[in-house]
C-alpha cells in the first residue's frame, strides 16, 4: 500500500515537475545577476575565476555559512559519536597494516596529495578549483592512512583546532575590512594587500587568504567527519 | 467621576481586599459590606429603574481603532439591582453558619476562594452589564464565563468537577460562536459599536441576518443552556457549593438573555427577525427562537421532574424557565417582553431561596438525595414555608410573583395568537407543578428518617435571607407594579413600547390582571375554607406520623415507607420516550467524532516515512497550482 | 362593565357567590349520585344525603390530624375554589371577575389539588403519595386540553375576562355554536376535571387503599367533601361561562349548569376506569387533537 | 548599525573558536559565548527605535545590491535580532556536563537565527536556514549522547527529522531555482521589483509552494511537522521550548518576507490558509487525547504555529499584525508552558493535585494557557481577536473555514487545557505525586517572567497595537523594502558606467552600508 | 518552447534525479538506503539549480582560460550555488550517517518502521506514559503501520 502510494505520488511528483519545466525559460535564462557579475567582477573583483569571486566576494557569507554547516555536522558526529571513540582509542592501540603496496602507495601518495590540494587552494580564484576541491583533496591527503592502516587514529586536538582558527581566519579577514571602516567581507581596501594585478597569483585583495582559510577549514572538517565515522565502527564491534 | 465609575472602583478595591485577605476569618463579613456598599451604589443610580439618563463610565480604551466603552442603561441597571442583590443574599447566607461549616469541611482557604469566586462573578457581571460595545460585551461575557467556571471548579465532588469541565467546553463553543458573530460584525460594518451595528443591520441581506442572528444566538443560547445547549448548566449549577448555586442559579445564565436583548432586540430588532423567513419551511427567524424558548421550557422542566436530588431538580428548572424569560421576549407584543423581563426578577428571587432551603436542608442532613430525605417539615417548619412560598412561585400560581410573570406571558401569546406556544408553556407550567411538588414531598412531607429526628430548624443566617426573599415574592406578586416600573424603563430602553400597568398588575382592555384583588380573594377564600375547617367540627388529634398503617402494615421507623423513588413513575414511563437521551446522544455524537478525527490525526503524525508527508503535500499542491492553468 | 357598585355590594357577593355555590355543588352531588344509583338500577340517596354525610364527617369524634400542613392542606383545597367560585361570574354578581379573568381562574382552578398535595404529604402515608402523585399526573393530563380550550375561546373572544365573554354570547350567539370541536374538548376536559368516573383511579376504592383519602378522617374527609360539592359547581359553570353564554338570569343558569353536569355525570358510568397512564394518553389524544383543530378553525 | 552585522559573526567567531578554547581553558570557552550574547544585544539595544521610520539594508562586501548579499534591518529583523540572544540567553545550558560542543551548536544556531533574519537574499536565507536546521539537528542529538535518558529516542527523532528536514531542504532548493531560472536574480530586493513580471504565474506559485513546504518544515507546518511530536517528546524541555518558542517563528519570518515580498498572488496566501487551518485543527485534535503534557504541549505547539500561518495569510497589514501578535504570544507563553511542564513528566493522570504542593506553579500554569486560549483581558486574546477579525472580512471563501477552523481548535484546545488545570487542582493527590520531578529555579523564573509580560503588555495593550501595526505596516511595504535596498542604486548607476573610476568608488564609503 | 534542445535532456535528468530520490526516500525501509535516495535527490536539485544558469552556447565564466572575448559565458551565479548546496548536503549525510552507526548500535535494527516503534516506545516511557516494562507495543491498542 505505501509503495502504490509512494509511486503513484512520485509519478505524480514528476509529471508535475515536468510540467513546470515547460513553464521555463530553457537555456534562455535572463541571467541578470549573472550579465552584471560578468561584466563587473573582473574589475570589482579581479579573479579569473569568476566563480570564485561570487563565491568569495558577492556571496562571501554563504560561503562562511556553509563552513559553519560543515562545522555544525562535524561538531554533531563529534558528539553522537566522538566521545566513546576516545575510550576505544585508548584501550585499542593495535594498528592492523594493511598490505604492503597500498600502505606504501598510500605513505606516498599523501605529501602528493597535500601538494595537489593547497595548489588548487592557492590558484582557486584563477582557474576552476578552490578552498572547497583543495580541502577535500587535502581531507583525503589525511585520511588515506586511516584507510590503509585501520586502527590509525587522528589527533581530533589538531583537527579542533585546525578546523577553529581557519573558520575564525575567515571571519576575521572579514573583520579586518570593518577595522578600516569598511563593509564587512570587502575584498580591497587600503591596506599593504593592494589590487594586484589581475591574473597573477598575488591578486584580487584578500580572496587567496580567503580561500586559504576555507581549504584548511573544510580540510580539517572533513577529516575530522571521515575519521570520526571511521572510527566509530570500530567501537561498534569492540562493545557487542 | 459618575457613579459607574465608583462601581467600579469598588469592584476592584473588593477583589483586591478579598484576594489578599481570604483566609482571614472575619471575611465573610467583609464580603456582605462590600454588596451592600455596591447595592447602595446601585440605588444611586436607580434613576435608570424609572426612565433616568444612560450613565457612562470615565474609562475607555482605544483598540483596533475601537472605542471600548462601559454604560448603564436601564436594562442593564435591571439585571445589575439582580444580579447584585443575589450576591447580597447569597453572602449573607454563607456569612454564618454554613460558612463556619464550610471551613471545617475544607478550610479557610478554601471558604476564601469561595468568597473570591462569587465576588469575581458578581464583577465580572457587572462588567458585561456596562458594555457598550459588541467587544466589551465579549469581554465581559468571557470574564463571566471564567468567573462561574472557577465558582464550578470548587466542589471537589467527580460529577460536579466533570459538569465544570464540560460547562466550560459549552463556554468557549458559545464564546466562539459569539466571536465569529462578532467578527463577521466586524467584516460588514468595519466597527464593532452598537450603533454601526444596529445602522447596518437594516441593509443586511436575509442570508446574512441568518447567519449573524444564528451565530449571536448560538453564543447567548449556550450561556443561556437554552435547548439544544441545554445539557451542560443544570449538572454544574446544582453542583457547586450551595451560595454559589443560589448566585448562579439565580442570575449567571440570565446574561445570556440580557445579551439576548441587547444584540437580537436593540441592536437587530425583532421586526426585522421576523421579517426573515427561513427557506424552505414557513418559519420566520423570530417564530425560531420562540419556539427555542417554549421548547426550553419543556424539555428541561420534564428532565427535572427525573430527577432524584433536590439541586438537580432545582437546576432543570431553571434552565426550563429561561424559556419563559426567551418566549416572552420573542413575543412581538410590549406585555410579552415585559413578561419576559419581571420573570428574570421573578424567578431569581424564588430560585435563590429555594436553592437556600436546599442549602439548609443540606447543611443540617448532609444530603440532598431525595431517597434520604422526607418529612423534615416537623422539624424546619419556616424553611419549609420558604420552600412553599418558593415553588408556588417557581410553579406560577397565584399570589406568588411568578404568576405574575408567567400571566405576563400567556397573555402576550393569546394576544398574539400564538396557540402552540401558548399550549407549550402551559404544558412546561404543568410540569412544573408536578415536579415542585416531588420536591416539597420528597423532602419536608411524608415519613422523616430516624437519622433526622433530631434535626433543628435552619440557622438564623441562613434563614433570614430566605425569609426576606420570601417576603420580597409574595409582596412584588401582590403588587408587580413595584417591579413593572423598572421593566418598563428597560423596555423604553430597548426601543419597545412600554407595557401598561398600575400597582396590582398590569392594565388592559381585553381583561387585564390585578394582582392585590386577585391575593385579597385568594385569602378571603382560604379564611372561608379556614373558618369551615376549623371553626366547624371537633377538635382534631395530632398523632404521630408512625401511628400509621397501609395496606395492613403498621408502619414503623424501622420501615421505610416514603413513597420518593421514582416518584410519578406512571407519567415517567409514559413520556418518557419522547425525550430519552437524544440531545445526550447527539453529544456524544460529537464528542466521538472529535475522538475519530483526533484518532486520524494521531495517525497521520505517526507515519513510518517522515518524508511521506511532504510528497504528498507537495504533489497536492503543485497540481493544484497547475490545475489553474491547465 | 363594572362588576360592583360599593364595597357593601362587594361585600354581599362574596358572602353570597360560596354559599350558593356550596348549595347548588351539594344538589349536583346528589344528582350525581342518584344518576349513578338509577344507571346501577338502585334507588339512591335520600335529597339531604349529602349534607347528612357532611355533618357525620364534621361531628365525629376521632379526628385525626398528622400536622399542620395536614390541616393546611384542607383549608387551602376548600379555600382555592371559594376563591375560584368569586371570580366565576353568575347572573347579577360578578364578583371581581374582570380582576382576574380565565387565565387567573385556571391557575386557580389547581391550587386546590397542590392544597390537597400538601396536606397529603404531611401524612407521611406511601399509599397517600401514590395516590397524590397518580392525582397530580391526572390533573397535567385534563388541564393541557383544558388549557388549549381556554386558549380557543379566549382568542376568539378576543379577551380573557369571564364577564366580557358572557355579554358576547348573550349579544351573539352562543360559543358552542361558534366552536362546536372546542365545546366538545372542553366537555371532555371537564371530565377529567371532575375527578369522577373514568378517571377517578387515584381515589377509587380498592386501589391501594383509597390513595390520597387514606389518612382522611372526619371533618378532614367532610373538607373534601364540601370542596366536591364546590368542585362540581365550578366545572359547571365554567363551561356554561365559555360555551353556553352563561346566564341572563337564575333560572337559564340553573338549567344550564345543571345540564352541564349532567352530561359527564351520566358518560362516567358507561365506561371503565381507565389507568393513570390510559388517563393521559388518551387526554393529550382527542381533546387535543379537538381542541387544536377547533383553534385552527377560531383562527 | 554597521556593527549590526556583529551579530551573526561574533557568534559564528566564537563557535568556531569554542572547542579550540575549551582545549586550554573550559570556562574560558564557556564565558565567551555568553560574552558574545551580551555584546550582541547591547548592539541591538544600541541601534534599537533606530529603523521605526525607514528601515536601513546593509550592504556585505559592499557591492552592489543585486549582485553582494544585502542585510535587510527593519523593525521586524531588529525585533528577532534582539529576540534569539536573549532567548538563546534564557535557555542557555548552565549545568556543568554539558558537553563544549553544545555550547558551540548554541552558538550556531544563534548565528544562523540571527542570519536568517536579517537576510536580504534568497540564497543566503537557504543558507542560513540550513544551518539553523543542522545547529538543530546537532542540538537533538546532544541529547542521545551515550548514557542520556532517552537516548536511542533522541537519536531515532532527530534522524527522522532530519530526513524530513533534509527532503524539505530540497524542496526548497527546487523552489529557488526555479525563482532564480524565472526572475535570474537572488536578492529579495531586486526579486520583489521582477516578482510582478517574472513571478506572477504558475511556475513562480509552485515555487512559493515549495519554498513554503521546504521551510515549513522549521516552521511546524502542515503537514511537515511530523516531527514535532518525536522530537520535543525525545528532548529536553529547554530544548523543545527553544525550538517551540523560537526557531519556528523564525522559519515563519522567512515564509513571511518571501511571501509578501514575492508572491502577493491571493493564491499563495490560500495556500498557506488552507495548510495553517489543517494545523490547527489536526494540532488541537491531537493535543485533546495526549496523555501527557510534554506531548500535549507539541501538539498545542502544532495547532499556534497553524494558527500563526492563518493570520499571517491574511491579505494585507492587518494580517501580518495579526501574524505577529499570535506569532509572539506563542513564543512568550509555550516556552513558559514547556518549563513548567518539565517539571510535570508522566501521565497527566500522575499530576493530581499538583497545585497543592505547588501552588503558585499551577497559578502560573493557568495564567498561561488562559492567555493561549485567548482569555480577554490577556494578550492572547487580541492576538486572537486580530485573526479572527480580519479572518471574517475576507471575501475568499476559504477564509470563512478557517475562522470556523480556529475557532472549534479553541473549543478543543480549551476543552484539553482546562481538562488539564482540573487535574493540577484536583483535590486528590495522585498516586506518583512524591516522586514527582521539581522545577528547577530556571525554568519557574522563565515561566514567571512571561507571566509578568503577560500581564504587562495586558495593561499597554494599546501601545502595544501601535508598535504592532507599524511593525506590519513596515513589513507589509514591499516598495519600502525595494526603496531601502537601492537608495544608492544612483551611485552604483553612475560607478557602472565610468568603470575607470574604479578607486574613487572603493573609497567612496557612502555605499557601504548606509549610515 | 520553440525547439527542443540538448537542454531538454539535463532538466529530464534532474527531474528524474529528484523522483527517483523521492520515491526512494519513500520506499525504501533500510534508513541507510533512504540516505542513498536522499544524496540522489539533492543531486537532482542541484542539477536543477545548475542549470537554471544554463546557455545553449554559454562557456565556463573563467577568463583566463582563453575564451573569444565576445563568447558567452554561463552564469556564475548557480555555480557558486551548487558549491554551496554540495557541501551543505555533505555536512547533512556526515550527520545522518553518524546517526544510522549510533541507531544501529542502539535499536540493532536499520528498519525505518521498528525504529519508529522504538523510539515511539522510549517516548512514551520517557513521558511516563507507558511503563518500561511492556513489550514492544508504545499504546494499547493505539497503533498502526504506517
Amino acid at each position: 500500500m505505501r509503495n502504490i502510494s509512494s509511486l503513484l505520488f512520485s509519478g505524480g511528483l514528476a509529471f508535475l515537475l515536468l510540467v513546470l519545466a515547460t513553464q521555463l525559460p530553457f537555456g534562455h535564462t535572463s541571467m541578470l545577476l549573472g550579465n552584471d557579475i560578468l561584466q563587473a567582477a573582473p574589475d570589482e573583483v579581479g579573479t579569473g575565476n569568476i566563480v570564485a569571486a561570487v563565491l568569495l566576494a558577492y556571496r562571501g557569507i554563504d560561503t562562511l555559512g556553509e563552513l559553519a554547516i560543515l562545522f555544525t555536522a562535524a561538531a554533531s558526529v563529534g558528539l553522537i559519536l566522538g566521545q566513546r571513540s576516545n575510550h576505544s582509542a585508548k584501550r585499542d592501540k593495535t594498528i592492523t597494516e594493511s598490505h604492503f603496496i597500498t600502505s606504501r602507495a598510500s605513505d606516498l601518495m599523501m605529501p602528493l596529495l597535500i601538494i595537489v590540494g593547497f595548489y588548487i587552494i592557492f590558484y582557486g580564484h584563477l582557474t576552476p578549483g578552490g578552498g572547497f576541491q583543495g580541502g577535500v583533496i587535502l581531507a583525503i591527503a589525511f585520511f588515506l592512512p586511516v584507510l590503509t592502516r585501520p586502527g590509525t587514529t587522528i589527533d581530533h586536538g589538531m583537527i579542533t583546532i585546525i578546523e577553529g582558527l581557519a573558520g575564525a581566519g575567515f571571519i576575521m579577514i572579514g573583520l579586518w575590512a570593518m577595522l578600516y571602516g569598511k563593509p564587512f567581507l570587502q575584498p580591497f581596501f587600503d591596506t599593504f594587500l593592494g589590487n594586484g594585478i589581475f591574473g597573477s597569483l598575488w591578486s584580487a585583495g584578500t580572496l587567496p587568504l580567503l580561500y586559504l582559510a576555507v581549504g584548511l577549514k573544510v580540510g580539517a572538517e572533513l577529516a575530522g567527519l571521515l575519521v570520526t565515522i571511521s572510527e566509530a565502527p570500530a567501537a561498534e564491534v569492540e562493545r557487542t | 467621576m459618575s457613579v459607574l465609575d465608583e462601581v467600579f472602583i469598588l469592584c476592584a478595591l473588593g477583589a483586591l481586599v478579598l484576594f489578599v485577605f481570604h483566609r482571614i476569618r472575619g471575611i465573610e463579613k467583609l464580603a456582605v459590606v462590600f454588596y451592600a456598599a455596591l447595592l447602595y451604589l446601585l440605588i444611586k443610580m436607580s434613576g435608570l429603574g424609572y426612565g433616568g439618563e444612560v450613565i457612562y463610565s470615565s474609562f475607555s480604551l482605544n483598540i483596533l481603532g475601537e472605542t471600548l466603552q462601559w454604560r448603564f442603561d436601564a436594562v442593564s441597571w435591571f439585571f445589575a439591582i439582580i444580579t447584585v442583590a443575589s450576591g447580597l443574599f447569597s453572602a449573607v447566607f454563607m456569612s454564618g453558619k454554613w460558612g463556619e461549616s464550610y471551613r471545617e469541611k475544607t478550610s479557610n482557604a478554601a471558604y476564601g476562594t469561595l468568597q473570591i469566586a462569587l465576588l469575581l462573578n458578581v464583577n465580572s457581571m457587572l462588567i458585561l452589564l456596562a458594555s457598550g460595545d459588541l467587544l466589551s460585551l465579549f469581554i465581559g461575557w468571557e470574564l463571566v464565563s471564567w468567573a462561574s467556571f472557577m465558582m464550578m471548579a470548587l466542589n471537589p465532588d467527580k460529577q460536579a468537577r466533570q459538569a465544570a469541565i464540560k460547562y466550560i467546553v459549552y463556554a468557549m463553543a458559545g464564546a466562539m460562536a459569539f466571536l465569529a458573530a462578532m467578527a463577521y460584525v466586524y467584516g460588514i460594518t468595519g466597527s464593532l459599536q452598537y450603533a454601526e451595528l444596529a445602522q447596518a443591520s437594516a441593509a443586511l441581506s436575509n442570508g446574512q441576518i441568518i447567519l449573524l442572528s444564528l451565530l449571536f444566538f448560538t453564543g447567548f443560547a449556550i450561556k443561556m443552556g437554552l435547548i439544544p445547549f441545554h445539557l451542560w448548566q443544570a449538572v454544574a449549577y446544582a453542583e457547586t457549593p450551595a451560595p454559589g448555586a443560589v448566585f448562579l442559579g439565580a442570575i449567571s445564565a440570565r446574561m445570556g438573555l440580557y445579551a439576548i436583548i441587547v444584540v437580537l432586540i436593540q441592536l437587530i430588532g425583532l421586526g426585522h427577525l421576523q421579517q426573515i423567513h427561513i427557506p424552505f419551511t414557513f418559519w420566520n427567524l423570530q417564530t425560531v427562537l420562540a419556539w427555542v424558548g417554549a421548547l426550553t421550557t419543556i424539555i428541561p422542566t420534564y428532565i427535572a421532574l427525573k430527577q432524584n436530588d433536590a439541586r438537580h431538580l432545582l437546576a432543570w428548572h431553571g434552565v426550563g424557565q429561561g424559556g419563559y424569560m426567551l418566549l416572552g421576549l420573542m413575543t412581538l407584543n410590549s406585555l410579552g417582553s415585559a413578561g419576559g423581563l419581571l420573570h428574570v426578577f421573578n424567578y431569581a428571587t424564588y430560585q435563590a431561596a429555594l436553592f437556600m432551603t436546599i442549602g439548609a436542608v443540606i447543611y443540617r442532613t448532609g444530603t440532598a438525595n431525595f431517597d434520604k430525605l422526607g418529612g423534615l417539615v416537623t422539624q424546619m417548619p419556616l424553611t419549609f414555608m420558604v420552600m412553599v412560598f418558593s415553588i408556588i412561585g417557581l410553579a406560577g400560581l397565584p399570589p406568588m410573583n411568578g404568576f405574575v410573570s408567567k400571566w405576563m406571558v400567556y397573555r402576550s401569546l393569546l394576544l398574539d395568537g400564538e396557540p402552540l406556544l401558548f399550549v407549550a408553556a402551559v404544558i412546561g407550567t404543568l410540569g412544573t407543578i408536578l415536579s415542585v411538588y416531588k420536591l416539597v414531598h420528597n423532602t419536608f412531607l411524608g415519613q422523616l428518617r430516624v437519622e433526622h429526628q433530631n434535626v433543628r430548624e435552619a440557622p438564623l443566617s441562613l434563614l433570614i435571607p430566605m425569609l426576606v426573599l420570601a417576603a420580597i415574592m409574595f409582596v412584588t406578586g401582590m403588587m408587580p407594579g413595584l417591579v413593572l416600573d423598572w421593566v418598563a424603563s428597560a423596555q423604553l430602553a430597548m426601543g419597545l413600547v412600554p407595557v401598561t400597568y398600575n400597582l396590582g398588575g398590569i392594565v388592559l382592555a381585553s381583561g387585564g390582571l390585578d394582582m392585590i384583588w386577585i391575593t385579597l380573594i385568594l385569602f378571603y377564600g382560604l379564611g372561608v375554607g379556614a373558618i369551615i375547617f376549623y371553626l366547624l367540627g371537633g377538635r382534631a388529634k395530632r398523632v404521630h406520623q408512625y401511628d400509621n398503617y397501609a395496606g395492613g402494615h403498621f408502619l414503623t421507623s424501622r420501615v421505610r415507607y416514603h413513597y420518593s423513588h421514582n416518584f410519578y413513575a406512571g407519567l415517567m414511563h409514559l413520556i418518557g420516550g419522547w425525550y430519552r437521551g437524544s440531545f445526550k446522544k447527539l453529544e456524544q455524537a460529537i464528542v466521538s467524532l472529535v475522538s475519530l478525527l483526533s484518532q486520524l490525526s494521531e495517525n497521520m503524525y505517526r507515519s513510518a516515512q517522515p518524508a511521506m508527508m511532504v510528497i504528498i503535500v507537495v504533489v497536492l499542491s503543485l497540481w493544484s497550482i497547475s490545475g489553474g492553468i491547465n | 362593565m363594572a362588576s360592583f357598585n360599593s364595597i357593601s355590594e362587594l361585600l354581599a357577593q362574596l358572602l353570597f357567590m360560596p354559599m350558593l355555590a356550596f348549595l347548588l355543588g351539594l344538589v349536583m352531588v346528589l344528582m350525581y349520585r342518584k344518576i349513578a344509583a338509577r344507571l346501577q338500577r338502585r334507588i339512591g340517596p335520600p335529597f339531604f344525603q349529602p349534607v347528612y354525610d357532611i355533618v357525620k364527617l364534621y361531628s365525629k369524634d376521632t379526628q385525626i390530624s398528622h400536622g399542620l400542613i395536614h390541616d393546611i392542606g384542607i383549608v387551602v383545597a376548600v379555600g382555592g375554589y371559594v376563591a375560584a367560585v368569586i371570580l366565576l361570574p353568575v347572573p347579577g354578581m360578578d364578583g371581581i371577575a374582570d380582576k382576574g379573568g380565565i387565565i387567573t381562574l385556571s391557575y386557580f382552578l389547581m391550587i386546590p389539588s397542590l392544597g390537597m398535595a400538601l396536606g397529603v404529604g404531611q401524612c407521611a402515608n406511601p399509599n397517600g403519595s401514590i395516590g397524590i402523585s397518580r392525582a397530580l399526573t391526572a390533573m397535567l393530563a385534563y388541564d393541557i386540553p383544558f388549557i388549549i380550550v381556554v386558549f380557543g375561546v379566549a382568542l376568539h373572544y378576543q379577551s380573557t375576562s369571564l364577564v366580557g365573554m358572557i355579554d358576547y354570547q348573550q349579544a351573539h350567539q352562543w360559543g358552542i355554536f361558534e366552536m362546536p370541536l372546542l365545546a366538545a374538548a372542553g366537555l371532555f376536559a371537564l371530565q377529567g376535571m371532575m375527578g369522577k368516573h373514568p378517571f377517578e383511579i387515584y381515589v377509587a376504592p380498592a386501589e391501594i387503599a383509597t390513595g390520597p383519602m387514606v389518612e382522611m378522617s372526619g371533618k378532614f374527609m367532610g373538607g373534601l367533601f364540601v370542596m366536591q360539592s364546590f368542585q362540581f359547581y365550578v366545572a359547571s359553570v365554567l363551561y356554561t361561562s365559555l360555551f353556553l353564554g352563561g346566564g341572563a338570569n337564575w333560572f337559564e343558569f340553573l338549567l344550564k349548569i345543571f345540564f352541564v353536569v349532567e352530561i359527564p355525570m351520566s358518560i362516567s358510568f358507561l365506561f371503565p376506569r381507565y389507568r393513570t397512564e390510559d388517563m393521559v394518553r388518551i387526554m393529550w389524544k382527542w381533546p387535543v387533537m379537538l381542541a387544536l383543530i377547533g383553534i385552527a378553525f377560531v383562527i | 548599525m554597521d556593527n549590526l552585522i556583529l551579530v551573526v559573526i561574533l557568534p559564528l567567531l566564537a563557535a568556531f573558536l569554542m572547542p579550540a578554547m575549551a582545549r586550554t581553558s573550559e570556562v574560558l570557552a564557556r564565558v565567551t559565548g555568553l560574552m558574545v550574547l551580551f555584546i550582541s544585544i547591547i548592539i541591538i539595544t544600541s541601534v534599537w527605535g533606530s529603523v521605526d521610520e525607514q528601515a536601513v539594508s546593509y550592504a556585505i562586501g559592499g557591492f552592489r545590491p543585486p549582485m553582494g548579499i544585502v542585510f535587510y534591518i527593519d523593525q521586524l529583523s531588529l525585533l528577532f535580532a534582539l529576540l534569539i540572544p536573549v532567548m538563546i540567553l534564557l535557555f542557555w545550558p548552565w549545568n556543568k556536563v554539558t558537553h563544549i560542543r553544545e555550547y558551540s551548536l548554541m552558538m550556531l544556531l544563534t548565528a544562523s537565527a540571527s542570519g536568517l533574519v536579517l537576510s536580504g537574499d534568497l540564497f543566503n536565507i537557504y543558507v542560513f536556514y540550513e544551518l539553523l536546521a543542522v545547529a538543530s539537528y546537532g542540538l537533538v542529538v546532544a541529547q542521545g549522547r551515550a548514557g542520556k535518558k532517552g537516548e536511542g529516542a533522541a537519536l531515532a527523532a532527530s534522524l527522522r527529522y532530519l530526513i524530513l528536514g533534509a527532503v524539505g531542504s530540497v524542496m526548497m532548493l527546487i523552489g529557488i531555482a526555479i525563482i532564480y531560472t524565472q526572475a535570474g536574480t537572488l536578492n529579495l530586493a531586486h526579486l520583489a521589483l521582477l516578482a510582478p513580471e517574472k513571478l506572477n504565474n504558475m511556475a513562480g506559485l509552485s515555487a512559493f509552494a515549495l519554498i513554503l513546504i521546504g521551510v515549513g518544515v522549521k516552521a511546524e507546518l502542515f503537514p511537515v511537522n511530523t516531527w514535532v511530536p518525536e522530537v520535543y517528546g525525545a528532548v529536553s524541555t529547554r530544548l523543545s521550548a527553544l525550538m517551540a518558542g523560537l526557531l519556528s517563528k523564525l522559519a515563519v519570518i522567512v515564509i513571511i518576507r518571501v511571501l509578501v515580498l514575492l508572491f502577493p498572488q491571493p493564491e499563495a496566501l490560500q495556500l498557506m490558509t488552507i495548510l495553517g487551518m489543517l494545523g490547527v485543527i489536526s494540532g488541537e485534535l491531537v493535543a485533546w487525547r495526549s496523555r501527557d503534557m510534554i506531548r500535549m504541549l507539541s501538539f498545542s505547539s502544532i495547532g499556534q504555529l497553524g494558527l500563526v500561518f492563518v493570520a499571517f495569510s491574511i491579505p494585507g497589514d492587518m494580517g501580518l499584525m495579526a501574524g505577529f501578535a499570535v506569532a509572539l504570544h506563542h513564543l512568550l507563553v509555550k516556552p513558559a508552558l514547556f518549563m513548567l511542564a518539565s517539571g510535570w513528566t508522566g501521565p497527566l493522570e500522575s499530576l493530581k493535585g499538583a497545585a497543592k504542593q505547588s501552588p503558585y506553579i499551577a497559578a502560573l500554569f493557568v495564567l498561561l494557557v488562559m492567555s493561549l486560549l485567548g482569555v480577554p483581558p490577556l494578550p492572547g486574546f487580541w492576538a486572537k481577536l486580530l485573526i479572527v477579525v480580519n479572518l471574517a472580512s475576507q471575501a475568499a471563501p476559504v477564509y470563512q473555514f478557517a475562522l470556523a477552523f480556529v475557532l472549534i481548535a479553541t473549543v478543543i484546545e480549551a476543552a484539553y487545557l482546562y481538562r488539564v488545570v482540573m487535574i493540577l487542582y484536583h483535590p486528590n493527590q495522585g498516586q506518583q505525586a512524591s516522586v514527582r520531578e521539581k522545577h528547577k529555579a530556571f525554568e519557574l523564573v522563565i515561566a514567571s517572567g512571561a507571566a509578568v509580560i503577560l500581564i504587562a503588555v495586558a495593561l499597554q495593550v494599546q501601545s502595544m497595537e501601535t508598535k504592532l501595526s507599524s511593525m506590519a505596516r513596515q513589513t507589509g511595504d514591499r516598495q519600502h523594502y525595494i526603496n531601502t535596498v537601492f537608495s544608492k542604486l544612483d551611485l552604483a548607476d553612475i560607478y557602472h558606467q565610468n568603470k575607470v573610476q574604479q578607486t574613487d568608488f572603493r573609497s567612496n564609503n557612502q555605499l557601504q552600508g548606509s549610515k | 518552447m520553440t525547439m527542443p534542445g540538448i537542454e531538454v535532456v539535463f532538466y529530464t535528468g534532474a527531474i528524474g534525479l529528484i523522483v527517483i530520490g523521492m520515491a526512494g526516500v519513500l520506499m525504501v525501509k533500510n534508513v541507510f538506503r533512504m540516505l542513498l535516495a536522499l544524496v540522489l535527490l539533492e543531486a537532482g536539485a542541484s542539477l536543477l539549480l545548475i542549470l537554471s544558469g544554463f546557455r545553449e552556447t554559454g562557456v565556463a565564466p573563467i577568463l583566463l582560460s582563453g575564451h573569444a572575448a565576445g563568447q558567452l559565458m554561463n552564469d556564475p551565479v548557480p555555480q557558486a550555488l551548487v558549491l554551496t548546496a554540495i557541501v551543505i548536503g555533505v555536512g547533512i549525510q556526515a550527520l545522518a550517517l553518524a546517526l544510522i552507526l549510533r541507531i544501529k548500535h542502539r535499536y540493532h535494527s536499520l528498519d525505518m518502521g521498528e525504529i519508529r516503534e522504538q523510539m515511539e516506545h522510549d517516548i512514551a516511557v520517557n513521558s511516563g506514559v507507558v511503563s518500561p516494562a511492556s513489550a514492544q507495543s508504545p499504546e494499547p491498542g493505539g497503533h498502526h503501520h504506517g
